[in-house]
């Protein structure tokens, strides 16, 4: 039942490169990391497989029994490696979709489509990265510690949870060289008025020169509070219900403040990244 | 010109009046954008319709403005607008590098505004105006246009007067008169009908009983709304003599035949773009196949070819 | 009393203005009949609601009566009816039997006929008359009577001058105006609503280019239509000072409690009967195994619940 | 991941007993018959298999990969065993349902809808017993072959096909002691004009004393015609299409002849099984 994972066929534009592309990828594996995560690997295609850590793909998902999901659901790329064409999900099961996801098995075709939208930047003088984040949050920035390591960055990351066995991916950032913290919400070391001296004392240390962050608002709030007053800058990935994940139906509209106007951006076009101090949750 | 998957050389193409279009498939007014050029080559479509324009920039609806449901879709993403001005300056030479005809598709809230607007498109570069006559018209009763006969010949004949480009009633299946709204528009000048828009609906969450969408109620989209939308592009090609283009609820080759034998000359695509991309350039292809292997050489000798049906009757 | 799987000993009443039935779920016209004891006790039901009747025997319509559509089907079946005389002298007598009070579904084509038919089936052992009045007005222009205001609040005016019993408006999707539809019945004496019966649709077949059914079109039901069917529910029962009936697409209890918070204080299952004839027995005992779950005593900490989105907005 | 068939609680009747039930069964095997047949053969609960030849169940057909299947098909019941908890419908692939149908695996679940209809009667002074059937009618008319044996009659089974090989449940009816004889269109043996002697022949040796058929509106006619002129009386299994199955919706009425008037039944519930002479196709 094996097959070789392809791109669905479409006309050639003239001149110009595809940036996306519909996938038919083959399942190697699915199955669960802890009580509520799944990872989801896939063969995949080379066309796409040139990813960028915060980029997304939107998932047909099978239906599972009695129920329909219809539209595709958004996920952060976890891993992605050209050369071996291995292409990961990371995701929480918790309705209609991802219960789909959950009945994925080995060998199983399933449809993807992207790379999708844009990634983490890492600029020059951001030699010292701090990530912090939480729950599902992990995922997304989970690639980040790759290509810290790639660019010869150091990377502290914060891992928040509830309970510190549900603190996710600290192995891989481990394996790439990062330091980790977990902190969870059974000793309290995971509320901000418990991070921010945590962090203030790296900022102190001069050990910050960015900051990444997903899925928290919490923890946005609290980046945004110290990035403005210690000048530092940082990345935020967001979520937004979407349609088409391409950029066509203004589904994924947010609001963000630059300078002191509001903007509506759409999360699948012009994120999921953006910058930190412009978010609004 | 050959298909790029199968190598067909069938020949496509359709008139809609005046305007020949290379094969009959385009996408259909705010499930298109030029972020789907990053997916295909954009030039293979029949026509480009673009999302509804409103003269002044728009901010559109609150969110969240989608929702998933049985074989379909609810929105509610109102129209937000980056203003003619925006169209004009930036959109409209964007999409003038194509081959492919380029369909305008606007709306108003008022008979002024509209008509206004209408005159302000009629630019080189637009091969045809769709007028969006399913929003509201607030110097009524809020009612859409295109709920009723009498404003939708009102609106298309203000539109009528405003240009010489070919003009496109867009309808809503949200009246209980579709044909007499489609004879008024047929009346008023429109060129062609394109049938239809999307039903009116709603979904609630029950764990936090809020509507699921932020505007409450929005537009159903999608396989689930095809029967719907087939009975009206039949009842409107039987009734009128200008051409019908269908839309609602087309993903498959199946789905376009169906409208075509029911009359209509060509169709739209909108959520089948959302589950897949590629859906249209697809459909493109499958056609020009399918036409191969039927032996069939004119999409006329498709069109409208509906027959009476074999039924069994009881006294 | 005691579910039969849950032991749920919830209370599931609901009133309907006088008439208390025991839980909110009960058959659509036209999808229940005696035939359904062969697969549950119809005394679980809230309510046994009869296929629509006519004065006279009638054969209904040609065959194909029903085709197959995503997430739902298209019926014409038409009023095949054995007439006034067999429902008074069979059907009544075979109903009285059980304790779950019978609404009858009537019909007609005149003004004239409909009223006799009403004051005719004001019968003891009767409950309530259901008024299908989304069957077609030939002494008009042969649109539904519940297609505008004007005919609706007609024909109800003249039904409620014939009977006592409590009198049910069931409303048509298929209309432009629902909401005035709507006052227009509640303003001629209807005492609750039905919101709504199916959605016109066609469906053809590619292969001979004939319509599946032999009625070329025909009632769109199930999944596909909820949304829509529970936008016009929340509308009635915004608009309204009765009850209103929710029907359309109903096979869940997520679908039950959708339309009870928005508004509907019972609701009809149709198709869903078809697809699981068990659906309507299990779905009073999810309801009360809801119910305990949730500690919530009455079904009226439920209805017409639904709350303001929490919606992001935009400048 | 194998269960116990089951069917569906329902409030129980007042005195009254159930006549069908819905019913989760588990497929034991599903496999190709011939090149367009295929055989389901399911464990099923007790309540399920009280049945007669001739009745049908509605089956709730699984999607297979892009269709959607939405009502329930009615097919009829090939095979029943109360002892074994056996139940075996033998189909066609024609459709979106039949092909959802084909995706089936043993352990599978599967709910079906039965037993519904009348089945075939079997008079007392109906000894010899002849079957005239084609293609998927056999299916339909198998069982009759054990029930025959059952009550010890006589039976000859004229089986239909376009190819000798393509004539199904031979070996079937074999093994129930019927006579078996095999007619196709390729040496024409399948005609009505061919059939028309060969049947005539044996009502002459007194050899037919009813008829059964499923199918084949060309067998009817010959029947009908044969049956008026030798005062043989029959049945024959109808189909019609079916929305319930049950006789609620009126969905699957026909037409028959009850001497000279029209009438109209529904094959769901006053079938599928009616005499030959009232009739029309
Ligand atoms: C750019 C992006 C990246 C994401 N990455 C991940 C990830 O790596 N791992 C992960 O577990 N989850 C991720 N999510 C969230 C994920 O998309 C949702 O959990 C998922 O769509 C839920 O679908 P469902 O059908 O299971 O749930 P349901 O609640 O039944 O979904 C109903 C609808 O709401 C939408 N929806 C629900 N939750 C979200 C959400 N948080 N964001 C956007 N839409 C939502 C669904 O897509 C669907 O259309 C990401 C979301 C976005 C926008
Ligand atoms: C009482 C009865 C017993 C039957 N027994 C058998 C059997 O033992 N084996 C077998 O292979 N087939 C049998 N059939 C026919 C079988 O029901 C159809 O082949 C099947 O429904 C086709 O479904 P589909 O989705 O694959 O095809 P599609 O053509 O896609 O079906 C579309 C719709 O038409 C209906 N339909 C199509 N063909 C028929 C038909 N011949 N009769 C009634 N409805 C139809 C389907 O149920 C469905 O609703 C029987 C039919 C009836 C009425
Ligand atoms: C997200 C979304 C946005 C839409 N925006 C518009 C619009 O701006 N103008 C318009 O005329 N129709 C709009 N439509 C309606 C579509 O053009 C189309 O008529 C409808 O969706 C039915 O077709 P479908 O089922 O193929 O999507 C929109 C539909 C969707 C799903
Ligand atoms: C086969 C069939 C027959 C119907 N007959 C009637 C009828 O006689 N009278 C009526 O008022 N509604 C009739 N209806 C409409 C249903 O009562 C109901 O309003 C509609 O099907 C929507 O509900 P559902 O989606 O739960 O089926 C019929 C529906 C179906 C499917
Ligand atoms: S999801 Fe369609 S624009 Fe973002
Ligand atoms: S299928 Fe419903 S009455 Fe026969």
């Amino acid at each position: 039942m094996t097959f070789t994972p392809t791109v669905l066929p479409v006309p050639a534009p003239q001149g110009l490169s595809l940036r996306c592309f519909e996938a038919r990828c083959r399942v190697i594996s699915n199955t669960p990391v802890n009580g509520e995560y799944r990872l989801l690997v896939l063969d995949a295609p080379a066309e796409v497989l040139d990813c960028q850590p915060g980029q997304f793909f939107q998932l047909l998902c099978p239906q599972p029994e009695g129920e329909t999901p219809f539209l595709r659901r958004p996920m952060s790329i976890y891993g992605f490696d050209a050369a071996q064409g291995r292409l990961e999900f990371l995701y929480k099961v918790t309705g209609a979709g991802t219960r789909g996801l959950a009945t994925l098995r080995p060998d199983d075709a399933f449809n993807v489509l992207g790379p999708l939208g844009q990634g983490f930047s890492m600029q020059d003088d951001w030699q010292h990265l701090m990530l912090v984040a939480r729950g599902v949050g992990l995922a997304t920035l989970a690639p980040l510690a790759r290509m810290a390591q790639e660019k010869g960055r150091k990377l502290t990351a914060i891992c928040s949870a509830r309970r510190p066995e549900l603190a996710m991916s600290v192995d891989l950032f481990e394996s790439y060289g990062a330091e980790v913290i977990v902190v969870h919400d059974q000793n309290a070391s995971s509320t901000p008025e418990a991070l921010r001296p945590l962090i203030e004392a790296r900022i102190a240390a001069g050990q910050v020169d960015a900051f990444y962050t997903c899925g928290s608002a919490r923890l946005l709030r609290l980046l945004q509070d110290l990035g403005a007053k210690h000048g530092i800058p940082g990345e935020i990935a967001m979520e937004q219900q979407m349609a088409c994940g391409l950029g066509m139906c203004q589904a994924c509209v947010r609001q963000f403040r630059v300078g002191d106007r509001l903007i509506q951006r759409r999360v699948c076009r012009e994120g999921p990244v953006f910058p930190i101090e412009e978010a609004i949750v | 010109m050959r298909d790029f998957i199968t190598g067909s050389t069938a020949d496509l193409s359709v008139s809609l009046g005046d305007l020949r279009l290379k094969n009959p498939i385009m996408p259909a007014s705010g499930t298109f954008s030029e972020d789907l050029s990053d997916v295909f080559d954009l030039d293979v479509l029949g026509a480009h319709v673009l999302k509804t324009i409103m003269h002044d920039t728009r901010a559109g609806n609150p969110t969240p403005r989608v929702c998933d449901m049985q074989s379909g879709m609810l929105n509610a993403i109102g129209i937000p607008s980056k203003g003619f001005a925006y169209f004009r300056d930036e959109m409209l030479p964007y999409w003038s590098a194509y081959r492919a005809p380029l369909v305008v598709s606007i709306s108003a809230h008022s008979l002024d505004d509209f008509a206004r607007l209408c005159a302000e498109v009629s630019l080189p570069g637009v091969a045809a105006i769709e007028a969006n006559i399913s929003c509201p018209n607030i110097e009524a009763d809020g009612k859409a246009f295109a709920m009723r006969p009498d404003t939708t010949e009102q609106v298309m004949t203000r539109l009528r007067a405003e240009t010489d480009l070919p003009l496109w009633a867009k309808l809503t299946p949200n009246t209980g008169e579709p044909v007499d709204v489609a004879r008024a528009a047929q009346a008023a000048g429109a060129d062609a009908l394109v049938v239809a828009n999307t039903v009116l609906g709603m979904s609630i969450d029950i764990t936090t009983r809020t509507p699921r969408l932020g505007n409450v109620m929005g537009g159903m989209s999608g396989p689930a709304i095809k029967p719907i939308a087939l009975r009206m592009t039949y009842q409107c090609a039987q009734a009128c003599d200008i051409p019908v283009i269908g839309c609602g609820g087309i993903s498959t080759l199946e789905d376009v035949l169906e409208f075509l034998i029911a009359g209509a000359r060509a169709v739209q695509v909108g959520t089948a773009t959302f589950q897949s991309p590629t859906t249209m350039a697809r459909l493109v292809s499958e056609l020009g196949a399918w036409m191969d292997t039927n032996n069939i050489r004119s999409v006329d000798e498709i069109i409208g070819t509906v027959q009476a049906p074999e039924a069994g009757v009881f006294e």
